[in-house]
Order: C-alpha cells, then structure tokens, then sequence
C-alpha cells in the first residue's frame, strides 16, 4: 500500500532527501533518478534522511554506491539520517557504517557538512 | 496480521500457501507482505521476520533480474511451507539458472573499499537465513529454497 | 502498492495470479490484500477496489464457513485473471458445494425489520461486482467466479 | 498488519467502544464477545466509533445486527459513528441506515442518549 516517496528540500549547499515507503528493486530507479539530478545540478552536499522508510533491500543499498565515488570526487558526501532499526540492521550487516557516516538527526549531519 | 493460533503448528503438521505471480519487480511489495504474514502467524519476531522478508525480496529480485533477464511476465512462484520446526520459503522460476557454486562469497571489505554496486543478494540471503539451498533445471524448474528455525 | 504501468494490459493480454492458503479465516486479510493490490495494478479506483476486496472477502468466508464448516485445514484457492476488460476471480474449494439456485435474494427490507443475523453475502456479490457464477463440483471442485468490468 | 482492537470507555450509563482495523469473519468474534459483555452487565446504552476501522464485512454487521433487539428490549441502542465513507457504503448498500442512527461525532450520540 505503501509505494515510495521522495521529498526534495534545498537549503543552502545542501540537498535533503527524505524516503518514505520502501526502497526495493522495483523504486530503486526513481532514487537513482534523484541523485543523477543532484549530480547534474552540481549539488554534491547530499543528506538522505530514512525516518519514513520502512524496507530496504540490497537493490536500494546498491543505489548509494553508484554514486557515492562521484559525489566524494567533487567534495561532496552522501550523509545518512534517522534509521529506524530495521534499515540500520541491513545497512550494518553488511558493513555499510564503515563507508558512510550515519547520524540519528539531520541537524547533526548538516553539522558535519558546514 | 496472521494471529499465532494455538495448536497450529503441532508436530508434522504441514501447512502450505502458495503464491504465483508474474515476474515483475512490481509484485514484490505483494511477495513481501504474503510471507511475512505467515511468518508472523508462526510467531517469529520482528527482527526474524524482517530478514525472511529481506531474504526472499532477494532471491525474488534476482529471478525478475537475472533468471528472466527483466522479462515481466514469465512465472514466478513463491511456496511457504511451515511445519513444527521448519519455516521453508521455496521460490521457483523457468528461467536461465545459474551455478550457484560459480558466485563468490564477496569479500565485504575489498567489496565496500572498491564501492561495488550489486552482487549482494546471494550473501544476504546466506547471513540472513538457516539454510539455502539452490536446485538448478534451466528453462524446466529453478528452485532457491530458503529455511528459517522456528524458535522452540 | 502495484503502480499501473504502461500498456501492461493491452487487448489479449491475460495476466495470472494465484494465491493458495489453508481455508481460515485467519487468512482472509491475507487475500484481501492479495486481491486489492492487484486491483489498485489495473487502476480501479478506490470504491470499485472495495467493492472487488469485500465480494472476494464474502465467498472466501463463505468457503470457510459453509464449504468446510470451519476446518481450517483444507484448500482454498483464489486466482486473479486479468486481461483488457475484465477483472476476474475465481476463489475455488474441494468442499461439500451447494446448490446457489436454492438461496434467495433476500428481501432486504423484510431482513433488516426481522433483524436477522447473516445471510448476506451472496446478496453482496451481486451487488458489488458485474457477473457472479458458481460452478459446483462437491468435493472435487466448486467455485465461485466474480467478474469487474475494467473502465475503458 | 493491522488486526482488530477495541478499545472500550465508559461514562456513566454509556458505554463507548472504538473499533481498529478490520473487522471480518476471523474478528467479528471478538466484537461479539464486548457487546455480550455490555449485555452481561446490563449496559444497554453503547456507542460504536468507526473512526479508525479500515474494514468491514458482512459478518462484522451480522454482530450489531444479532445484539440490537436485546439492547433495544431493554430500553438501550446501538448507535454508530465516525464512519467513513468506504464504511459508510457497506452499510448503506444493506439499508442499515434504517435500522441504526449513524452520526457523525460521538457527541451527537451522546446527546442522543440523554
Ligand atoms: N535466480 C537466478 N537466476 C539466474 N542467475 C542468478 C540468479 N540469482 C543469482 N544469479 C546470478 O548470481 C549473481 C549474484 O547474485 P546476487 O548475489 O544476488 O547479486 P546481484 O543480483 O546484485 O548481482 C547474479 O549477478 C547472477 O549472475
Ligand atoms: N461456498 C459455499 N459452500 C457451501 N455453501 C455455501 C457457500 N456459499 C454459500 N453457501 C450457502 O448459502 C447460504 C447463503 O450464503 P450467504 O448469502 O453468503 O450468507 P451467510 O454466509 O451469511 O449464511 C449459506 O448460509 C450457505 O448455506
């Protein structure tokens, strides 16, 4: 019932997504679509926050690695937010904390941006 | 959604239920909800139930992905087959199979260093579960089948 | 939960779907699910969805309740058939059938000033979707067909 | 994922019970079992609230419809409120709008008992 969202705010430098619903190999696209439109607009300060996001599987995961290396390249990050346990657990058993920094709240990531 | 019922899992009491569906990464949402209501209704807990449900997007992806090569309206089926112990998923396409010997465990630390995109699903489903266990006929019937223990 | 996609239901194209539980009505939310998302796929609209989720739900029940007077044990079977025009169900079972020429419409005016309990659900069916047929086979197979027309 | 619940409150005579999530023929029972209760201790002024029922079918109407000449014998009602349209329909298809007084808030319920 739930499909997928995304919510795009801008502030500054920096682009906040927010996931609502669930990220599988069927939505997975249109996350890819979002960041390829950060990456062409040159915004490479990227905060993606998970509060509404309620399933992840590795085709969601495998997402942020497509960009990951071009965003650093340009000096930006890709910064993660609010896990509910659930995304965290997947995030974290495949080791996924060692190559992103994962915050509880936004404001600690746009803390670490500026 | 499923309540656990007393009584409905006694010994070599084997309950079936069965879902098939064509190959689209549309339905996985549909695949999701169908096993992890049984897997409630055996009475695992939510972090169990979130890795059968993880577990079984991953096999069902890849036969949407790989077997059918995209292809959305070939068969695919899911079968839950529960008994006193056991919690089976066996999910089954005719696509092309593959030798589930060839695929690599990945190294996670060389995997995340080189930023690699996919080729987790196999490894997920082996962390995730108690048993998996690939049965390959191409074009005939491919079979992963997936087990989780029931807690005693 | 099934976006409607492009195309998907182009004129001839048949697309199967089919969901086989153990007949409890523990099951029933299960099948409501199963049925509406794929009705929300063909791009009904919210009141023809629950008109389909509440007939579907009304010869399930009656399966359970009357067709195996509530042993919980035995198949139920429901399948979806889709193509350009006609949003089918067929909910089948292996029970004792009956014979639907002998139940009367109720006289919904005469029931609700007698207040009686149950009785409802073939009345239901009738009402909610555009073709209700049973076909009866008493112990090898009955079934309940209900079709929705598809907005063109 | 949403199963049943009922949530009961009394003020004074009335009794006031809230419906959540589906009610179909694997919850109906549960429902009977409060109504016997009101009737049990004599409770013959009750209020259903519909607010957050996602889901009704016949045999969740088949229990206001096996309770209400008791309640109504001993000088009590049913009265319904807070429906949905998408509840508000199955009633409506039956005519069950003549048989039961359905408002819109609980307040008007209230008034209507006193
Ligand atoms: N059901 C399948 N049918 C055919 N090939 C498969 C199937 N499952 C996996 N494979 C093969 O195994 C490889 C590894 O699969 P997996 O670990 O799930 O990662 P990914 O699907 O992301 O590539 C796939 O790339 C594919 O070549
Ligand atoms: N699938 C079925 N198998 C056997 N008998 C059935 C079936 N469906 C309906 N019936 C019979 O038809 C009667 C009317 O059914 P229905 O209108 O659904 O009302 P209810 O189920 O509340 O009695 C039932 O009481 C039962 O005798």
């Amino acid at each position: 019932m739930s499909g997928f969202e995304i919510a795009l705010l801008e502030n500054k430098e920096i682009v906040t997504l927010h996931l609502k619903g669930f990220l599988d190999a069927h939505t997975a696209p249109d996350l890819e679509t979002e960041l390829q439109k950060c990456i062409s607009n040159k915004r490479y300060k990227v905060i993606v926050n998970f509060q509404e996001l309620g399933y992840i599987s590795s085709a969601g995961l495998g997402v942020f690695m497509g960009f990951i290396e071009e965003i650093r390249k340009n000096g930006g990050d890709i910064k993660l937010t609010n896990m509910s346990s659930k995304i965290f657990r997947v995030f974290d058993l495949l080791g996924f904390p060692a190559l992103y920094e994962i915050f509880k709240t936004e404001e600690e990531a746009v803390q670490k941006f500026t | 959604m499923l309540k656990k019922q007393g009584g409905e899992n006694l010994a070599g009491k084997i309950k079936r239920y069965q879902l098939k569906l064509p190959s689209s990464t549309n339905h996985l949402e549909l695949i999701r909800e169908f096993v992890t209501n049984i897997a409630r209704g055996v009475g695992f807990d939510d972090e169990k139930i979130s890795q059968i449900e993880l577990a079984v997007d991953e096999a069902c992806t890849n036969v949407v992905k790989h077997a059918y090569k995209g292809d959305d309206k070939q068969p695919l089926d899911v079968l839950v087959q529960t008994d006193s112990k056991k919690f089976k998923i066996i999910i089954s396409d005719k696509g092309k199979g593959f030798s589930p010997n060839k695929i690599k465990t990945p190294d996670m630390k060389k995997y995340l260093s080189e930023m690699r995109v996919g080729g987790l699903g196999i490894y997920l489903m082996q962390t995730l579960m108690d048993e998996v266990d690939f049965k390959m006929e191409p074009g005939k019937k491919n079979r992963v089948q997936l087990v989780k223990y029931i807690p005693q």
